[in-house]
């Protein structure tokens, strides 16, 4: 999305119930900016997480997609995020064979304590598909107005 | 290839299965069509099992299985991946099909004896390793191999997996088939490349929906694609997007599943080489997570399904494959 | 009779002065109908894999939008009126399948979507020389030799060959000098012993009518028939007089975009509603699919079969079965 | 179908009425398809914004409602329950959080109320698709597991035991006790530690409703909270629990006297068949495995001969025992650092450097001095003693040390100063310290004894570096106050390593699926109104395996994490998650996918009829059970058709919400 | 001749009434946005209705062409967009193109016939056109008798009308029941085909159908039993639609295509079609 001339991409970050959503509370308990194009989306596991979500963020104009969980080893479901770290991993190499910019899609483990983490990879994640510039390999032009 | 013919007589006149499951004679030489044979005239008059055959015939067992009586298939190397990995989903009956192996050479594609400039084909004959064909135009030359179907240039496996009696001898794996090459090739490009190399080959796509109804991976009761109350229904492909989103997850959810028989590309009317996207997935978790081949047991487990506390982490796309951004 | 060495093709197109589309290699090296641009080679294949129709029934196209507000809807036409564009190379079979389209789609209520792009078409059709054993557009006595069309072109070693059949033909191709026809007539002579020998080419479907339709639609073979059918939709999509199509809406966040797009008999949702299936089984879609070309079609249609053997299925069904083995399988003794 | 929808935005005072414009994000929702009633109030959590929400449900026939508020973290039970008093179904109800996500960490109002309306607006696209949820409800099974036998698993067994449930106690070493049992005295009081830790250890030990798995070690467990399933394997002792009589006889008859005593820290000797200390609680020897003469090389017997019980049995095998629980509480305690990297203080060239611990067993009269201080060295009486704070603690910079403060190191080195004075009034006693933090009851009083009355000398200041030197130890250290260098000559340093959790609470944690924080300690659910409860329902927190504490909070936190065990043991069904798989039969292939990625196995399978257009037709489908699903979605996306979907957190609702913020 | 407009762009339409006439079936009335009726109809015909970004899908037309003002469509709740319409309240626009078929020959056979119309739960919203038509054009038939039955006295559509209209009317019989007994019902109890057996129509009148599969079925059964001509007797198909124009190739029966040269068939008719609907 363009605003005022200046690139402001749309992100889409799905986290965790136990352990990201709550590092991304932790953020904001410590007023830890990061920009505004960020929004989360609250699953109660990453291995919620379809890739069909994915694919239909992009469809619907996102310019980058990010998964936050708990660490591997302290998914509160067990095992959850070892199925979520096979699947976006082969998802993501898949988007790269296909051509389309690997680094918009991002998965990163930010624990409940981790209110700084999740902000600094918020603010880096941002600055990457920023500089990456407008999905264009992913869009459905109809969903572009 | 009588030999084939024979047994399948056999079997039906033993009583030992009551229906069979193989390939039917067609207007020409090439054009058979997987068919159900109940009797053995049916057998003696339209049965045939040539170079021509291949459809693979798994699939349909999912169906046949449940129905009264027992069915013999005819299962070349590459079927029987797929019988076992549908075995393993619990999607045929094994009691009622009795599996005979067939080897096979290699199956010719018609459209691979056109490429070579042969027009009108209406018949053909095998001397050596040269295939003779009449045509409208009179009689050309095609050299056996050039006559192969692109699957069958980088066969993974001779090997039938599964099977109650074998015809002729069982193969071997083929680790140095170089399957994968093209992959690698693709890998090797960069992202704008790929990019350009995959638009143009989607942009083909007619969402004809072949390769998934003859997929024996996409079984599913209702496809996630023709699905209206999960609001992920996609009917046409109406622009690249959504080429890119129904083979991006129709080869998501048959990874870990697909034996890679090559059906897919074998029946796409637009040429596009699905199997490039499904051997990705297979080169990706055999690098990462350990070689598997789906199809080859019942009980290892499949790699999505699975996982070690040490597995890389998907930032290793990141940093592998591909030479540039 | 009109004549162009082939090497000032180009300069001809160009000289038309609007879109020409032409069925040219793509880089897989298989034909497509391909907007004409300088560069644009004409195929040196038979055919293209998919058909003509899609330039007048296009795969998808958007038919009208809407917004929706609370309860109030406003209703967004945005139809674009169509420019002159001529269609170059049109096989016999693809252009008989016109009129079938035609028959549809221009028969009470029209379809101003397909006829604003009708009419604004000008077809130059190419008669064959080589056709593969697949053809049998004899059986339907079509003659690949002599395509009909706004113009008919024939091409030889070094020429093509045009002749007008309409007015708007006739302006076409007005500037160009006029040839000897004797070329024509050797090639067409030449293609014409070829199109008898056609393995399919003389195909009987006598008894393929109305007046046998429950005979043939109670016939026990489409069981066999029909059993290896993957419900697919090739044969459909490939087909140059399918035009069944399916009427669907996306919702772009914005407007709710309606659309319509190819659909398939062969589908098992194409006939499925909540409360029935009218056609439960492969079989039924199977039938339905070559009863419509070979007896529902002609009943309604003055005897014109919904088939115009170009012979496209032939080549794609995944599992090669098609309307020459359903029609020699039900159909007339002639078939042997 | 379009909901009723009521959208509701809390200013939270100011907290986010300052960088987010309520009345604009209300109005903006209000426009959106299904809403019908929108609006803004200071505080939807207070009574009257909560009565406001039930009488606009009331009032606008409300169907669905979305409230813009905080975290769902925060208040998202409070709302179910505010809409339910209303008669809405509670999960009807969706919270956009547009304080910890918005107003809080955006400057700028115009970005804010940018933002807020589009997570409102996502919101309401999932509301839109809820569905009215109701929870299946489970047993509980009347029984707790406490997984260690320091004093905090102590406190809380005998708390729950006392309130009439049974309770099994876990412990890894031989005897329950920990690390309380090491210390000499506890601060700020200087009792003796033993003289108020062993009559708990014995209560623990005749309470009838406490079972002691000593020497044992929690080896799976299964299930969800109130029907937790647990294997505990006990390590094999070679002694037979039910013959030893704990006469201590073996102990003094063993020939292999050189085995390093971990109860004193190895600063002396014990045989290879012991007991660790003598108020052991089981008191019962334990033959150690690593030194027998019998069990490693079949010669010896000495014990077995002159047991009169005929107790020892060198053939044990480690057993199981298997049981279920309602709840469980963690108590694995801490362990101080090694002090291997801290290469300046000389702990490991010199073995008069010593670390507090170390210490306590020192000033010990079961210790291997039997109570006198003397230099480990040579044995002599040391003169001046230099205490080191902060080893380890507060140490950000290289990875040796842990970031946070551990808390009891202040005390109990001026509870070490204090009685070394008062001990050995001939002892000069430094002590370097980077603050002295105080803040417990009474303490702050102690440190002041200890420096005015005691005459002990508090440096601020840094130890640099420790040097072993003619018997002496060389301490370079800095005051910070003076301004100036110091060297010392000391005879003995005492460091106050920090403190960690125990190693094994990480393998622990994984079994329990409970979350720890990157210093390895179990994070509690809230850490402020959930002190005791761990992220994963059932599994609760007692002592310092959640944070450094000193004695008295450790037994305040286990005796609340006891009530807590309490009141969930008390019920007798629990009301489940409603947030589970569900399976449309209708589309399941029975492919066995989902099954494999259940960590409860709540997927099992059955053969089923149905009536399809094409006839009846048997097919294997997914079965989800409702009491062990918890929810998590990992059979939704290993689903290829899309069966398996997950109530509350739909495919087409989180699609909705992806629209919707997409847009 | 009119204006041509795309036969797929639907016009605008309001829904300017809503009655609720059983648990599942409410009767919507539509106008055009110019409050007047959208089109002018025949009785049995339909028009496809639609809400933007749910779906379309055809109704059969409730109100009789003599109804001046509006389009009345009765409609039962079984699916997506049937779902909508019932949760939407008056005032709501929605998209409307028709009418499509060629509705009941009201004009011509059926003129100075001695009529029945046996409907079963919401099959009467197709006859109910019929009837209104017949009643406002009395003189040109001649007797008429109404058989409608449905599950539960609850689930009898139009029920004050019948009751309080049609019953009423000189030369008008109706003839109620339901599947099974109540304690406020006072009429006949039972099956519809069983009824009409039991009311032992004469031969010659000609029979107007319309109901579930089952009941139609079975009421043939009878009616063929009484000695009925298939040639007298008349119902309506229903299939899945997406055109309603004959083109997009779905809801033909052999030659016959539902939306034209439907909905409504003589049964002589259905015997020469393949038995697939």
């Amino acid at each position: 999305m363009q605003v005022n001339g200046e690139f402001k991409p749309k992100i889409v970050a799905f986290c965790c119930n136990w352990c990201s959503y709550a590092g991304a509370d932790l953020a904001g308990n410590n007023r830890l900016n990061y920009p505004a194009e960020v929004k989360i989306i609250r699953i109660p596991c990453s291995c919620r997480l379809n890739p069909m979500f994915i694919l239909r963020a992009f469809q619907r104009g996102a310019d980058g997609v990010i998964l936050c969980g708990c660490h591997p080893g302290d998914c509160h479901y067990t095992t959850g995020n070892y199925y979520a770290r096979r699947r976006m991993t082969l998802l993501f190499s898949m988007l790269d064979y296909l051509g389309i910019e690997r680094e918009r899609t991002r998965v990163e483990w930010v624990s409940a304590a981790e209110g700084a983490k999740f902000a600094a990879t918020m603010n880096d994640f941002v600055q990457t598909v920023t500089k990456l510039g407008e999905n264009r390999r992913l869009e459905d032009l109809r969903c572009k107005k | 290839m009588q030999e084939v013919k024979q047994k399948a007589i056999e079997l039906l006149q033993s009583g030992k299965v009551q229906r069979v499951l193989g390939w039917k004679t067609g207007e020409f030489f090439y054009d058979l069509t997987p068919a159900v044979f109940e009797t053995v005239e049916e057998i003696k008059k339209d049965f045939v099992f040539s170079p021509f055959c291949g459809a693979n015939l798994s699939k349909y067992l999912i169906a046949e299985s449940r129905k009264e009586g027992k069915i013999a298939a005819f299962l070349k190397p590459c079927d029987s991946y797929s019988f076992v990995q549908l075995l393993k989903e619990h999607r045929i009956v094994r009691e009622n099909v009795h599996v005979v192996g067939v080897q096979c050479n290699g199956m010719c594609d018609i459209e691979a004896i056109k490429a070579q400039g042969v027009k009108g084909v209406t018949a053909v004959r095998q001397e050596g390793e040269t295939l003779v064909c009449e045509t409208l135009y009179g009689e050309k030359s095609v050299p056996y191999a050039a006559a192969l179907s692109e699957r069958c240039k980088t066969c993974k496996s001779k090997k039938i997996v599964l099977f109650d009696e074998l015809l002729g001898e069982n193969g071997e794996d083929d680790p140095d088939c170089g399957r994968f090459d093209l992959v690698s090739k693709l890998e090797a490009m960069t992202a704008e490349e790929r990019f350009a190399f995959w638009q143009q080959e989607l942009s083909r796509c007619i969402r004809c929906n072949a390769c998934r109804n003859v997929c024996p991976a996409c079984s599913c009761e209702k496809c996630v694609f023709d699905n209206d109350t999960l609001g992920t229904a996609n009917k046409a492909a109406a622009n690249s997007f959504e080429e890119q989103n129904f083979h991006i997850i129709r080869a998501f959810h048959v990874a870990g599943r697909c034996t890679d028989c090559g059906e897919c590309s074998r029946v796409c009317p637009q040429h596009i080489p699905l199997h490039l996207l499904n051997r990705k997935f297979i080169k990706d978790t055999n690098e990462l997570y350990g070689e598997y081949q789906a199809g080859a047991d019942l009980e290892t487990r499949p790699p999505l399904v699975d996982f070690t506390q040490d597995d890389c982490e998907p930032s290793v796309v990141y940093t592998r494959g591909g030479n540039g951004k | 009779m009109k004549k162009l060495p082939i090497t000032e093709l180009d300069s001809f197109l160009k000289s038309l002065n609007m879109p020409v589309y032409l069925p040219s290699d793509d880089p897989s090296g298989q034909a497509k109908f391909t907007r004409w641009a300088e560069g644009v080679q004409l195929t040196q294949q038979l055919n293209t894999v998919r058909s003509a129709k899609d330039l007048f029934f296009p795969q998808m196209e958007n038919l009208v939008d809407f917004k929706v507000q609370d309860q109030k809807i406003e209703i967004i036409e945005h139809r674009n009126v169509s420019e002159n564009f001529v269609i170059f190379g049109v096989r016999a079979c693809d252009a008989a399948a016109f009129e079938i389209l035609d028959r549809v789609f221009l028969s009470d209520p029209v379809d101003g979507y397909y006829k604003e792009r009708r009419d604004h078409a000008l077809i130059v059709t190419m008669a064959c020389s080589a056709p593969e054993e697949t053809c049998f557009c004899t059986a339907f006595g079509i003659d690949a030799a002599d395509p009909k069309g706004d113009v008919t072109a024939w091409k030889t070693e070094d020429s093509f060959f045009f002749r007008a059949n309409t007015g708007k033909g006739e302006k076409l191709i007005a500037g160009l000098a006029d040839g000897d026809e004797s070329a024509v007539q050797a090639q067409q002579a030449q293609t014409r012993e070829i199109l008898s020998k056609l393995p399919n080419g003389k195909l009987d479907l006598t008894g393929f009518d109305g007046a046998h339709m429950m005979e043939k639609f109670n016939d026990s073979r489409w069981k066999e028939l029909s059993e290896a059918c993957l419900g697919c939709g090739t044969c459909t999509f490939v087909c140059p007089t399918c035009q069944c199509y399916d009427v669907r809406e996306f919702n772009t966040g914005d407007t709710i975009q309606r659309f319509r797009c190819w659909d398939s008999c062969m589908y098992s949702d194409f006939t499925k509603m909540s409360a029935g299936q009218p056609r439960p089984t492969q079989l039924e879609r199977f039938r339905q699919r070559f009863m419509h070309k070979l007896v529902y079609f002609p009943d309604n249609n003055d005897g014109v079969y919904g088939c115009v053997g170009c012979g496209r299925c032939l080549q794609k069904c995944p599992i090669h079965m098609n309307i020459v083995k359903v029609a020699k399988t039900i159909g007339g003794e002639g078939n042997g | 179908m379009m909901h009723r929808i009521g959208v509701f935005v809390c200013w939270c005072g100011s907290n986010i009425a300052a960088t987010v414009d309520v009345k604009r994000v209300a109005e903006e929702l209000g426009k959106q398809p299904g809403v019908v009633f929108a609006t803004d109030y200071q505080y939807m959590c207070s009574q009257s914004g909560q009565e406001l929400i039930q009488s606009a449900i009331k009032e606008h026939a409300l169907t669905g409602v979305v409230i813009c508020s905080c975290s769902p973290q925060m208040h998202e039970t409070t709302f179910r329950r505010t809409v339910s008093k209303a008669g809405l179904n509670p999960y009807m109800l969706e919270i956009a959080n547009i304080r910890e996500q918005c107003s809080w960490i955006h400057k700028d109002k115009e970005t804010g109320t940018e933002k807020a309306i589009v997570l409102g607006r996502a919101a309401i696209a999932k509301v839109q698709l809820n569905a009215p949820l109701k929870a299946g409800e489970t047993p509980v099974t009347k029984r707790a597991l406490v997984i260690g036998g320091g004093i905090a698993g102590i406190q809380t067994a005998l708390d729950i035991a006392e309130a009439g449930y049974p309770v099994d106690i876990v412990e890894s070493q031989p005897t329950i006790g920990g690390k309380m049992a090491q210390l000499d005295k506890t601060f700020p009081t200087l009792d003796c530690a033993a003289c108020i830790l062993t009559p708990r250890m014995v209560d623990a030990n005749q309470q009838e409703n406490i079972t002691i798995y000593a020497y044992s070690e929690v080896e799976a467990v299964t299930g969800f909270v109130g029907n937790f399933h647990a294997k505990i394997r006990r390590k094999a002792r070679y002694v037979d629990e039910t013959k030893c009589t704990g006469c201590g006889l073996c102990t003094e008859k063993c020939p292999q006297k050189n085995v390093p005593n971990e109860f004193n820290l190895g600063m002396d000797h014990r045989r290879a068949v012991y007991i660790p200390f003598a108020q052991a609680v089981p008191k019962i020897a334990t033959i150690d495995a690593n030194y027998c003469k019998m069990l490693q090389e079949g010669k010896c017997g000495v014990c077995s001969k002159i047991c009169a019980a005929g107790a020892i049995d060198y053939k044990q095998q480690d057993t199981f025992v298997e049981q279920d629980y309602g709840a469980i509480v963690v108590a694995t305690g801490f362990r101080p650092i090694s002090m291997e990297k801290f290469d300046e203080y000389a702990y490991s060239q010199s073995p008069d450097v010593v670390t507090s611990l170390e210490f306590e067993r020192l000033m010990n009269a079961a210790g291997p001095t039997s109570g006198t201080l003397l230099r480990p060295s040579d044995g002599t009486h040391p003169k001046t003693l230099v205490f080191v704070q902060c080893v380890g603690s507060r140490c950000s910079d290289d990875g040796r040390g842990k970031p946070y403060c551990s808390k009891i190191c202040c005390m109990y080195t001026a509870k070490h100063a204090m009685l070394c004075r008062e001990k050995y009034p001939d002892t000069d006693v430094y002590v370097f310290y980077i603050d002295v933090r105080a803040p417990g009851k009474n303490f702050d009083e102690f440190y002041r004894r200890a420096a005015e009355e005691y005459g002990v000398h508090y440096i601020k200041g840094q130890v640099g570096k420790i040097v072993p030197e003619d018997g002496k130890l060389k301490v370079q250290a800095s005051d910070l106050l003076a301004n100036e260098q110091l060297h010392i000559d000391a005879d003995m340093v005492i460091l106050a390593a920090a403190i960690e959790p125990n190693p094994t609470a990480r393998s622990l944690a994984t079994m329990l699926t409970t979350p720890m924080d990157t210093n390895d300690f179990f994070t509690e659910a809230h850490p402020k109104l959930r002190p005791v409860e761990s992220a994963t329902a059932g599994i609760f927190l007692s002592g310092t395996c959640q944070g450094p504490k000193d004695i008295p909070e450790t037994v305040s936190q286990a005796s609340a994490c006891a009530a807590k065990v309490m009141g969930l043991l008390h019920k007798d069904r629990l009301v489940g998650n409603p947030c589970i798989a569900q399976p449309d039969e209708l589309m399941c292939n029975g492919c066995s996918s989902c099954e494999k990625v259940c960590p409860y196995g709540a997927i099992t399978y059955a053969d089923k009829e149905f009536r399809t257009f094409e006839g009846m037709k048997v097919r294997r489908v997914a079965q989800v059970n409702p009491a062990v699903c918890q929810g998590c979605g990992a059979c939704t996306v290993a689903c290829p058709s899309g069966a398996m979907d997950l109530k509350g957190f739909s495919n087409r609702q989180i699609m909705a919400e992806v629209d919707a913020i997409c847009k | 001749m009119a204006e041509y407009r795309e036969p797929l762009i639907p016009m605008l339409g309001v829904v300017t009434a809503i009655r609720t006439d059983t648990p599942d079936v409410k009767t919507f009335t539509v106008t055009g946005l110019d409050g007047k009726k959208p089109f002018v109809h025949i009785p049995g015909q339909c028009a496809m209705l639609s809400i933007p970004g749910v779906g379309e899908a055809l109704f059969s037309i409730t109100s009789s062409p003599t109804k001046e003002d509006a389009l009345e469509f009765s409609i039962k709740k079984c699916g997506c967009v049937t779902d909508w319409l019932h949760a939407m309240e008056p005032g709501q626009q929605i998209t409307i193109r028709g009418p499509y078929g060629s509705g009941f020959p009201v004009d011509t056979d059926f003129r100075g016939k001695d009529l029945v119309f046996v409907a079963g739960g919401i099959g009467l919203a197709p006859l109910h056109s019929v009837i209104n038509y017949v009643r406002a054009n009395r003189a040109n038939y001649g007797k008429v008798d109404i058989v409608y039955g449905s599950r539960s006295m609850q689930d009898l559509v139009d029920f004050d009308e019948i009751l309080n209209e049609w019953s009423k009317e000189e030369g008008i019989t109706v003839h109620l029941t339901i599947d099974r007994e109540q304690p406020e019902w006072k009429g006949h109890v039972g099956f519809v085909p069983n009824y009409v057996k039991e009311l032992g129509f004469d031969t010659s009148r000609t029979v107007v159908m319309c109901g579930p599969p089952i009941m139609i079925k079975f009421t043939l059964a009878g009616l063929m039993e009484l000695g009925f001509d298939k040639s007298n007797i008349y119902t309506t198909l229903e299939m899945k639609m997406k055109c309603a124009l004959g083109k997009c190739g779905r809801c033909n029966i052999g030659t016959k295509y539902i939306c034209k040269d439907g909905p409504v068939f003589r049964l002589d008719q259905l015997d020469e079609l393949p038995d697939e609907y």
